[in-house]
């Protein structure tokens, strides 16, 4: 494992002008994520976790330079980020697929981004297609799939773009068990085989815990990093899950979730 | 583990049919109310509800209609005018497509056009006539650029609103991947924008006809916006409802037209009635 | 007014009313008649301005107005067309010092009517009166009609002819009234011919109608209006033109178009050729010949005679 | 736990005052294309690049317009104008949107009018202004009617491509819901169209104007568009532009009227350059 | 708990018109569920597994009158669906807000269509609005929330629309573990007091378990069932996961859902 620092994310801050509810025309500031800090290594697999509306897909769109933070910075191979880049990758929350293109199409269309020659695409694009188990749905159109298989398009989408660092946002959300536990070695694979940076957002903590290396810990009403867990296993088989050093950090996780500042944050 | 079976040849005839019968249904559809407006520009003038040396029997401009298809008199304007309409149409596209797409996305490029587009927007072709008559003559040319001027205000506007409209998070996962500017415009925004854009096509493509009678009331030897006028001053009633059945059916044809392009460009939308 | 049709039928008053289209800038003879009270009780009302000939036609055959003027030749025509108008005194027309002019710019090769071979020349309206001039003017220049096909006649609005031509986008225009006196006096261009000479005299070229009907219904209203205008078109023709264009000068400000006082300096003589604006078998005749020849009429189709009447023009002998 | 704090008053003052600035700098690009345009309109006829008979130089038209507007003879041009393209704008809001929507919706009235729809869009209006004059006379119904027929063809239009790109998804939620035909037309449809449909009216307002010069040559005592075709037969060039420049600023100013109404119906809206 | 049939489904059969990837203009038949038949009695709280793709989106929006079966029929209270009804409302897989509503204007959306009186509108906001944890955010437009939030208040608006039978589309999926546990109860809490019948589609084996009465299995490719697993756990208290019971019914479920039929269905 290397040490050298890829991303480091110093004081950031993100806020949005809202309206105010009461009185008309007046907006005011609301502070999404504050004084974020944290660094991530080069070829790192980090997880993060925290509760929804803490900021994470905020994150992920500034990472990806799609925003600008309002205060702070983040440093990539220690240059600030000026915007979106060949190096990133993203696989968004909510799938953007392109609707007028197939599930080929839109797979074909990261790959001329990427700048792949025409030849390349078809074999490439029927890779990926087969890795995430929808070779036979190349020709249908996004409307025409289910939800999981959207996802499984997009990431497949942001698999091909093959990026240096891949950000990802609960790409596994609307998966079942069985293609969710496959794609997860898969990506594992990957990632040990390219030694690609990952930011991965999830829910599950034990599917935090399963792929990251590390596990960072946001708080949520604005967001901030509350912990950073390291995740010391050696093997990642699917029976890791009831080692009991995999039971000890989950535990752990859930009670920095649980703990009592969260209590009423959200519910 | 699939099923994407092939419906076997026997359901495939069976559809066919179905067709075949449905689509007469439609096609009666389409024309019950036509044909019923056809009978009463037959009967209004036969029974006396107006006057039948302004309001000719609709036999009777389709008469003359066909004698004029006869001597090849309509062909000649006709060949005159969709040459002229083309031109311009075809220029509109050029210019207004792209003027839509950059004033859509650049503020810069907003604040500085808008007002003068708007401005010309706002100004009617007609009163433009002697305008364009000083600077471009009497010739193509003048004519050409009035159909160019007409036909660009709608594609201008449809294509900028179709650029506000596209869903923010393809323009945003389209940038992800760090594609040109270009690029966005040409492989997201035009694609996700074509049903929008298309409405402005089709008004424009109905402006390139309608304008004609404008266009060419000054400086024209022929063309169907000559043949109506000419017919219309020289109480040739029958033939000026002739011409302007032609310039409508025309337009008729070009929006159906672009129709069916805008269909095989859109095929990828979900009814939204399903 | 247009509820009038029933009134003589019943035996009531005739229409006394009698809706007009304005030529904005102009003043016609029925107008002046009645600030000169040659109309009696009749009144006339405005109810839009007058931008052409064919539409009034139009408009006073289904009785939106009450009387209308235009070309003799679409009288012709619109006659030909089962449109029932009966003409009933002069509206307008040419002589010595108004007429219908061509002209090109000075230093123009077109000198005579083998020039215009090859050439453009500007006409408000085809199939109207420049054009029947035009063609008159070149038969009897001796070209062929093959030669007259060479000949490119192109529709510019008078209004825009001047500019047509000054630009050499024609390069001879027809024009006439206040366009005509406008491109003499701002000059450098010089006159290929005029109606008058073409047709070798001083004619009435269009004329104020009614609708069969109306006249049918509303016989004592159409004879005091046509007596009426003959009487202003006889006292406009005789009366010196200070005098006349000062009455105009009056009408044009009672009407609010002051503005256009100042143009009334163009105006020079009525171009009534007959006395009491008298309507003759020729000023028809030459119209239906042209249309006649031109294949546009079948001979004998359309008769002078059923085309205009002086019965109740008090000048009619 | 919520950060949701009001920015205070310096900030606040610090942003007025950047209104202030950035404002005056974005009326500045605003104007600086539409002020080089009549700068050039005034050196043109100077310079004699052209005619100044024909094309009076700008200050002359603002003059003659300033005379216009001191008579009062403006005023009442204009006000006749405004009222008859209100009317005829008014109605066509009132037929065009629900006849939209029913289109755009319902198969069955698709199939029955859009082909005679189709012919009547694809008929010039001003080929009809004899037939106007024919069945309605020449007072202000037949005005008022070639303004509706205008203004109806881009609102319908845009109307029914904008029932066409709701999102599916959306129609199906509200569906669910079993909410009646019309709610779901009012309630969804509606809102989700604004923006396109905005485009048409936006269209429709300007045609509502531009049409005026056709609608007022059907015997008008009075109207801008009266007044230009006046003054063009009458040689009074200068009042012919500054009637022109009436019709052209009105537009402008019916435009942003329209704009900043649709701003506030898609204030929900997220701007997708983003 | 009370054996009257709610829900019956009789062979039912959805296909779709799919175009041919190889030969223009022609559409094949594909068959997204075959056959499928089951009841659901009147106050059952069902859960659907099943892999991606299995067609539970499909059944749902069947269920929903939305579309209508290709071969057999859907019966509720012994009456065939004709359509959408007051009787039923949906939490859809994508949410489905409306993006010109804010959160509260959503949820009083879904009010407004059930009949509610206006005058009641804004209490009965606030309530749901509280429930789900967005209280704070009630003025806010889709487009300003984030993804989970989004979520809360599509379940909000179908908790407000209160209808007898409630069909959800992996309605937890984009929320953290804590909220998911808390929204998890309150929909027990909502069950248990309204004896609403509910119908809830899930990735989460655990969840399936939790909440459901009986676990349908679905197979993929087409939809069918595959087995209708009975929970029969007298106690939801949050410790019942580790509950033997638990333990061996999930096993159960995931061995169905791991058995050779969908090896290579999917992945
Ligand atoms: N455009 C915006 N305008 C205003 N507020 C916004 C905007 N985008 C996000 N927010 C707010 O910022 C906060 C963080 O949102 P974000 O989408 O990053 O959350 P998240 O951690 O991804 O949550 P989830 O797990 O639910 O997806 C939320 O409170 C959200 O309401
Ligand atoms: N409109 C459509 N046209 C063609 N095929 C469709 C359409 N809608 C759904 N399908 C197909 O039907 C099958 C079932 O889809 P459905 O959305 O019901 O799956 P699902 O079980 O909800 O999956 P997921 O868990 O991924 O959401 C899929 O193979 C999908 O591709
Ligand atoms: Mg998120
Ligand atoms: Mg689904």
């Amino acid at each position: 494992m290397t040490t050298v620092e890829k991303i480091r994310f110093e004081r950031v801050t993100k806020s949005f002008a809202v309206r105010d509810a009461n009185k008309k025309g007046v907006s005011n500031e609301y502070t999404a994520v504050q004084d974020l800090s944290f660094t991530v290594r080069e070829g790192e697999f980090i997880t993060l976790v925290g509760p929804s509306g803490c900021g994470k897909s905020t994150l992920l769109d500034l990472t990806g330079g799609l925003t600008t933070p309002t205060r702070g910075r983040i440093l990539i191979d220690g240059k600030e980020i000026a915007g979106p880049g060949l190096d990133r990758g993203i696989v968004f929350q909510q799938y953007a697929l392109f609707p007028w293109k197939t599930a080929r199409g839109n797979i074909e269309f990261g790959l001329e981004a990427k700048g792949i020659p025409k030849r390349e695409w078809k074999e490439k694009a029927n890779y990926y297609l087969n890795l995430v188990g929808l070779s036979q749905f190349a020709d249908r159109y996004p409307h025409e799939l289910s939800g999981g298989m959207k996802q499984r398009i997009a990431i497949a989408r942001s698999l091909a773009f093959n990026p240096d660092v891949l950000l990802m946002d609960e790409p596994y959300a609307a998966l079942d068990a069985q293609t969710r536990e496959s794609l997860q070695s898969e990506l594992l694979r990957i990632w040990k085989q390219t030694k690609k940076t990952i930011i991965f957002i999830t829910h599950s903590i034990d599917e935090a815990i399963y792929l990251g290396e590390r596990v960072v810990v946001l708080t949520g009403g604005p967001g901030q990093v509350k912990e950073i867990v390291d995740v010391p296993l050696k093997s990642r088989d699917a029976d890791v899950r009831s080692h009991p050093d995999f039971v000890k950090i989950r535990q752990k996780v859930w009670n920095l979730l649980h703990e009592p500042e969260y209590i009423g944050a959200n519910i | 583990m699939e099923t994407v079976k092939s419906v076997d040849l026997s359901i495939n005839n069976k559809k066919l049919k179905n067709i075949g019968f449905s689509g007469l249904q439609k096609l009666f559809k389409q024309s019950i109310v036509l044909i019923a407006l056809f009978l009463l520009w037959e009967i209004a003038p036969r029974i006396g509800l107006v006057d039948e040396a302004f309001f000719p029997r609709f036999l009777n401009v389709l008469i003359a209609w066909w004698e004029m298809v006869k001597s090849g008199e309509l062909f000649a304007h006709f060949s005159a005018s969709i040459t002229r309409s083309i031109f311009g149409f075809g220029l509109a596209l050029l210019i207004a497509i792209p003027l839509g797409l950059l004033i859509g996305w650049y503020p810069l490029a907003r604040d500085l056009l808008n007002p003068v587009l708007e401005l010309f927007r706002n100004t009617a072709p007609l009163a433009l006539l002697p305008v364009f008559m000083l600077f471009l003559g009497i010739d193509e040319t003048s004519k050409i650029s009035i159909i160019l001027f007409a036909c660009t205000w709608p594609i201008l506007l449809n294509t900028i609103a179709a650029v506000g409209s596209v869903d923010p998070l393809l323009i945003k996962s389209a940038r992800s991947m760090n594609i040109s500017s270009f690029k966005l415009f040409y492989k997201v925004i035009l694609p996700a924008s074509v049903p929008t854009m298309f409405t402005g096509i089709r008004m424009a493509g109905s402006s390139a006809i309608l304008i004609l009678i404008a266009a060419e009331m000054v400086g024209a030897k022929e063309g169907l916006g000559y043949l109506i006028t000419y017919s219309q001053y020289n109480f040739m009633i029958p033939e000026m409802y002739a011409g302007i059945l032609t310039i409508s059916v025309l337009g008729l044809f070009i929006n159906y037209g672009l129709l069916s392009l805008e269909k095989r460009l859109s095929r990828w939308k979900q009814d939204p009635t399903l | 007014s247009s509820d009038s049709k029933k009134a003589a039928s019943n035996g009531e008053k005739q229409d006394t009313v009698l809706e007009y289209q304005v030529q904005a800038g102009t003043v016609s003879f029925p107008e002046l008649a009645a600030d000169l009270g040659y109309l009696g009780d009749l009144k006339l009302e405005n109810v839009s301005s007058y931008t052409g000939g064919p539409e009034s036609i139009q408009l006073t055959a289904t009785g939106e107005t009450d009387f209308g003027y235009a070309f003799n030749g679409a009288i012709i025509k619109s006659y030909a067309k089962n449109v029932k108008i009966k003409s009933v005194v002069g509206a307008y027309g040419s002589d010595k010092n108004t007429f219908v002019g061509a002209y090109a710019l000075e230093g123009s090769s077109i000198k005579s009517a083998k020039d215009f071979i090859g050439k453009k020349v500007g006409v408000n309206i085809l199939g109207a009166h420049f054009e029947f001039v035009l063609k008159d003017y070149l038969r009897q220049g001796g070209l062929t009609e093959d030669e007259i096909k060479q000949v490119t006649l192109v529709v510019i609005p008078m209004v825009n002819s001047e500019q047509a031509l000054r630009s050499k986008q024609a390069d001879v225009v027809l024009v006439n009234s206040l366009p005509k006196e406008l491109l003499i006096e701002r000059g450098e261009v010089v006159e290929i011919f005029k109606d008058t000479d073409v047709y070798n005299t001083e004619f009435t070229a269009g004329d104020f109608f009614f609708s069969q009907d109306y006249i049918e219904e509303n016989p004592d209203t159409v004879k005091q209006f046509t007596e009426g205008v003959a009487k202003a078109i006889e006292w406009a023709r005789t009366t010196p033109r200070e005098e006349v264009t000062a009455r105009f000068e009056k009408i044009l400000a009672a009407r609010g178009e002051d503005k256009m006082i100042p143009s009334l300096k163009y105006w020079k003589s009525t171009g009534i050729a007959e006395e009491g604006g008298l309507i003759n078998d020729a000023e028809y005749d030459t119209w239906i010949k042209w249309l006649e020849k031109n294949g546009e009429l079948k001979e004998g189709q359309v008769k002078a005679a059923d085309l205009y009447t002086n019965e109740y023009n008090p000048y009619a002998k």
